[in-house]
């Protein structure tokens, strides 16, 4: 008599347990309500490029009503909005910009072929709403430079900013190592007389066959 | 969420508790799989007895299926877990000696520990010569110090290595457990027959 | 054969492949748990620095392999794998206690050998065990059985190559077993 | 031999073979965008350069500095301590474990924060944890603490200890006479994460 001839009850047993569990983990599997559709490095490429940034002259042609293309949303919040906004903008705070609905209608506006230009106080403000719809796929989103406080100060000669530039930011508005010298009498950057640390970023090829698992 | 210990979520004191317990299991399951006889075990050898290849696939089988399940529910995170770095020359000199190791001793370190825990001298002998071994091993460590280190390819897995997904892997190592069950079922078979006397 | 004999003689082992799926799932929880595998040799490691730091000090403190594993604010002793395969031993005392397989001290050989002979094989294979486990980076079951299962390529590698050699080699030794 | 056998290494096979035709997951180790977006409009990630400016000359063991500008700006000018990580390296399939830092914070900043806060959304779907945007960037950095400038007269008492607070960080950082100790800070040794911890055992 071998121990193989002897019936695997337990086996058999255990291997279930084994398989209910993994059963548990697929069903249990939360599937997220959106997903990515741009990868890190397609944002960052993004991130890189001005391509969704919308300029405050541009909006002349929207309050003329000459372009009706482009649906303003303002994405502050609603005591801000009633303090003044932009004519013409609805208002959907950031928060509810991804909610069901929402993201039903901004998918309808994306397939009309109109383009949502979303606006905060500043630019910085309104970036992260603006990155993440990008990064979930709506491509049609446009961010406004300088957003409603530049706007606020600018908007009775619109046209006029065209030759403006302080809604740029991104931008040196010193020569820190100039600046940050001061009366020093160190060449070092910044007084502080603490060797830099370097990061030395490998940079690996990327290796697409290894995708899966580990 | 998990590995639960390097993730925090279990703190590290908690960490030989835990440790203890999977030993535990771990020697029970040697035990009475029947790791604690040498004779059982080097059966694997001569085509009498295949239960250490029957535990160990099956034990590799299950071990790699949950892991890349759990790694695929989000249980687990693959990238946290420790992979075994592998060091090509050392390694292979190192598993050359053991397999030698392997059929003289009759035991490997896990299982002459429970074959000490039910009283076998020969394990006792065992664990004495692998001190002993480790012992010169560490003596005379400046001498292959850099053959030690050399051939370093970093925590490659499987998959990497032949670039494929560990997945596939996964298929191709249950594939060939499945057929070594069969083969080594039909050889076990044949070479007891012809065995006049075998005790454990 | 005499069935019932057989039977008698046979020790209540569990069915290798129970066995098989319980090891792997205690692997599996090792895994989760820990994010590494099993290992037993590494416990025997510490206590040789151990033994070696506390009978010549200044010995193991020159020793480049053993100088690693010496710290001040504790004994390597207290290692992770030391309380494992101190756990491993009590399993196996449970198993044995369990199965009834725990008796008087004894030596468990091939009928055509002495005891001496198998105790000097004993010997020499755990030896070879101890140096191939520091050049493999662990042993049957911390590269072998966890390598391969975590999909290390090393633990491919030495557990293929130690079954094969193991295959290579075991004719030269069949007096030992058979 | 049982019919369990069978149907036990059938399951093997079918778990196995599961595996291959499980729909690729791409996106599970990135934060979900809903998390995303919550953090997102959370104003917590902004530190200002005040708060900054103190955690340097306190050599906070835990502050570490990022520096997301081009590597050449970098080299005209940077913060103490500063590491460099330009925006662009943050696509890098390595970024995650190049800006691992155990526990420690990290403050990303730019000539301004709109640099800062693209890497900072970057950065947080990649899964990074303890990250933060300086306020204003090096340019409000220039305009408060290197060149702070004096409150009116009617100011609140805050307004001048902040001014005072800020006179003192600038000659701190223009080298001024204030003497610095050398305080044991960590140096902040960036070295790729490796796979995982590595046993200290052999086995």
């Amino acid at each position: 008599m071998h121990v193989h001839e002897l019936n695997p009850k337990k086996t058999m047993v255990t291997m279930i347990i084994f398989v209910i569990v993994i059963i548990i983990g697929l069903v249990t599997l939360s599937k997220p309500r959106l997903n990515y559709a741009i990868t890190p490095e397609e944002t960052v490429m993004l991130a890189g490029s001005e391509e969704g940034f919308f300029y405050p002259y541009e909006l002349e042609d929207i309050l003329d009503k000459t372009i009706d293309t482009i649906v303003l949303v303002d994405i502050r919040n609603t005591f801000q909005f009633g303090r003044g906004h932009i004519p013409g903008a609805e208002n959907i705070s950031a928060v509810e910009l991804i909610s069901k609905e929402n993201i039903k209608r901004l998918e309808a506006l994306k397939d009309a072929g109109q383009v949502v230009l979303i606006y905060g106080n500043n630019l910085v403000e309104a970036n992260g709403p603006y990155m993440l719809l990008r990064q979930i796929g709506f491509d049609n989103v446009k961010v406004l430079m300088g957003g409603y406080s530049y706007y606020n100060v600018w908007k009775d000669k619109l046209g006029d900013s065209y030759s403006d530039d302080s809604y740029f930011i991104g931008n040196a508005q010193y020569d820190y190592a100039e600046v940050a010298k001061g009366s020093s009498v160190s060449n070092n950057d910044n007084g502080a007389p603490e060797p830099k640390a370097n990061v030395a970023v490998e940079r690996k090829k990327k290796n697409k066959a290894v995708e899966g698992g580990c | 969420m998990g590995p639960l210990i390097p993730q925090g979520i279990i703190p590290m004191g908690w960490d030989f508790v835990i440790a203890l317990l999977i030993g535990i299991a771990f020697g029970f399951v040697l035990e009475a799989s029947g790791f604690s006889s040498s004779r059982n075990i080097t059966g694997v050898f001569y085509g009498y007895n295949f239960v250490v290849l029957r535990v160990f696939f099956t034990a590799v089988v299950v071990a790699m299926i949950g892991l890349q399940y759990f790694d695929y529910f989000g249980w687990i995170d693959l990238n946290q877990i420790y992979v075994l770095p592998t060091f090509l020359s050392p390694m292979i000199v190192g598993a050359i000696i053991m397999g030698v190791g392997f059929v003289l001793g009759g035991f490997c370190p896990g299982t002459s520990y429970t074959a000490i825990a039910i009283g076998k001298i020969d394990a006792m002998v065992f664990t004495g010569g692998l001190f002993l071994g480790i012992f010169l091993f560490s003596e005379f460590f400046p001498f292959f110090e850099q053959f030690y280190y050399s051939g370093n390819m970093g925590s490659i897995t499987i998959g990497e290595f032949f670039g494929i997904s560990n997945n596939l892997v996964t298929l191709i190592f249950v594939v060939i457990a499945v057929i070594a069950f069969y083969v080594t079922w039909r050889i076990e078979l044949r070479v007891r027959k012809n065995m006049t006397q075998y005790k454990f | 054969m005499n069935q019932e004999i057989d039977i008698q003689d046979r020790p209540k082992y569990i069915n290798p492949y129970f066995g098989g799926v319980l090891l792997g799932l205690v692997l599996l929880i090792t895994f989760y748990i820990t994010g590494r595998g099993l290992g037993a040799s590494g416990a025997v490691k510490s206590a040789v620095v151990t033994t070696v730091d506390k009978v010549a000090p200044d010995h193991a403190e020159q020793n480049t392999y053993m100088k690693a594993f010496i710290t001040d604010d504790h004994s390597p002793m207290f290692n992770w794998l030391v309380f494992e395969s101190f756990g491993i031993f009590i399993g196996g005392l449970l198993s044995g206690a369990l199965f009834g397989r725990i008796k008087k001290l004894r030596i468990e050989k091939s009928p055509s050998i002495t005891n001496k002979t198998r105790l000097f094989a004993a010997g020499i294979g755990g030896i070879l065990f101890g140096i191939g486990s520091q050049f493999g980076r662990g042993c049957s079951s911390g590269a072998a059985l966890s390598g391969t299962a975590s999909s290390s390529f090393g633990g491919l590698l030495v557990m293929l190559l130690m079954f094969g050699t193991g295959y290579l080699v075991a004719y030269f030794f069949r007096k030992l077993w058979i | 031999m049982n019919k369990n056998y069978i149907i036990l290494m059938g399951i093997l096979i079918l778990l196995a073979a599961g595996l291959l035709v499980l729909p690729l997951k791409n996106n599970s180790k990135q934060l979900d965008p809903e998390v995303l977006m919550w953090d997102i409009v959370q104003p917590t990630r902004y530190v200002s350069t005040d708060e900054v400016a103190k955690m340097i000359i306190e050599h906070d063991p835990l502050l570490v500095m990022v520096d997301v500008r081009s590597a050449e700006d970098f080299q005209l000018f940077s913060l103490t301590n500063a590491i460099n990580f330009p925006l662009d390296s943050l696509a890098l399939d390595d970024a995650k474990s190049a800006l691992t830092f155990n526990k420690r914070n990290m403050v990303f900043y730019s000539n301004d924060d709109l640099k800062s806060d693209q890497a900072w959304v970057i950065a947080k779907r990649l899964g990074l944890k303890n990250i933060y945007v300086l306020k204003g960037g090096l340019n409000r950095w220039i305009q408060t603490i290197i060149q702070p400038e004096a409150p009116a007269e009617t100011a609140s008492e805050a307004e001048f200890n902040l001014y005072a607070f800020r006179q003192g960080a600038s000659q701190y950082f223009t080298g001024g006479s204030i003497s610095i100790d050398q305080s044991p800070q960590a140096e902040i040794v960036v070295s790729r994460k490796k796979k995982a911890k590595a046993a200290e055992g052999g086995c």
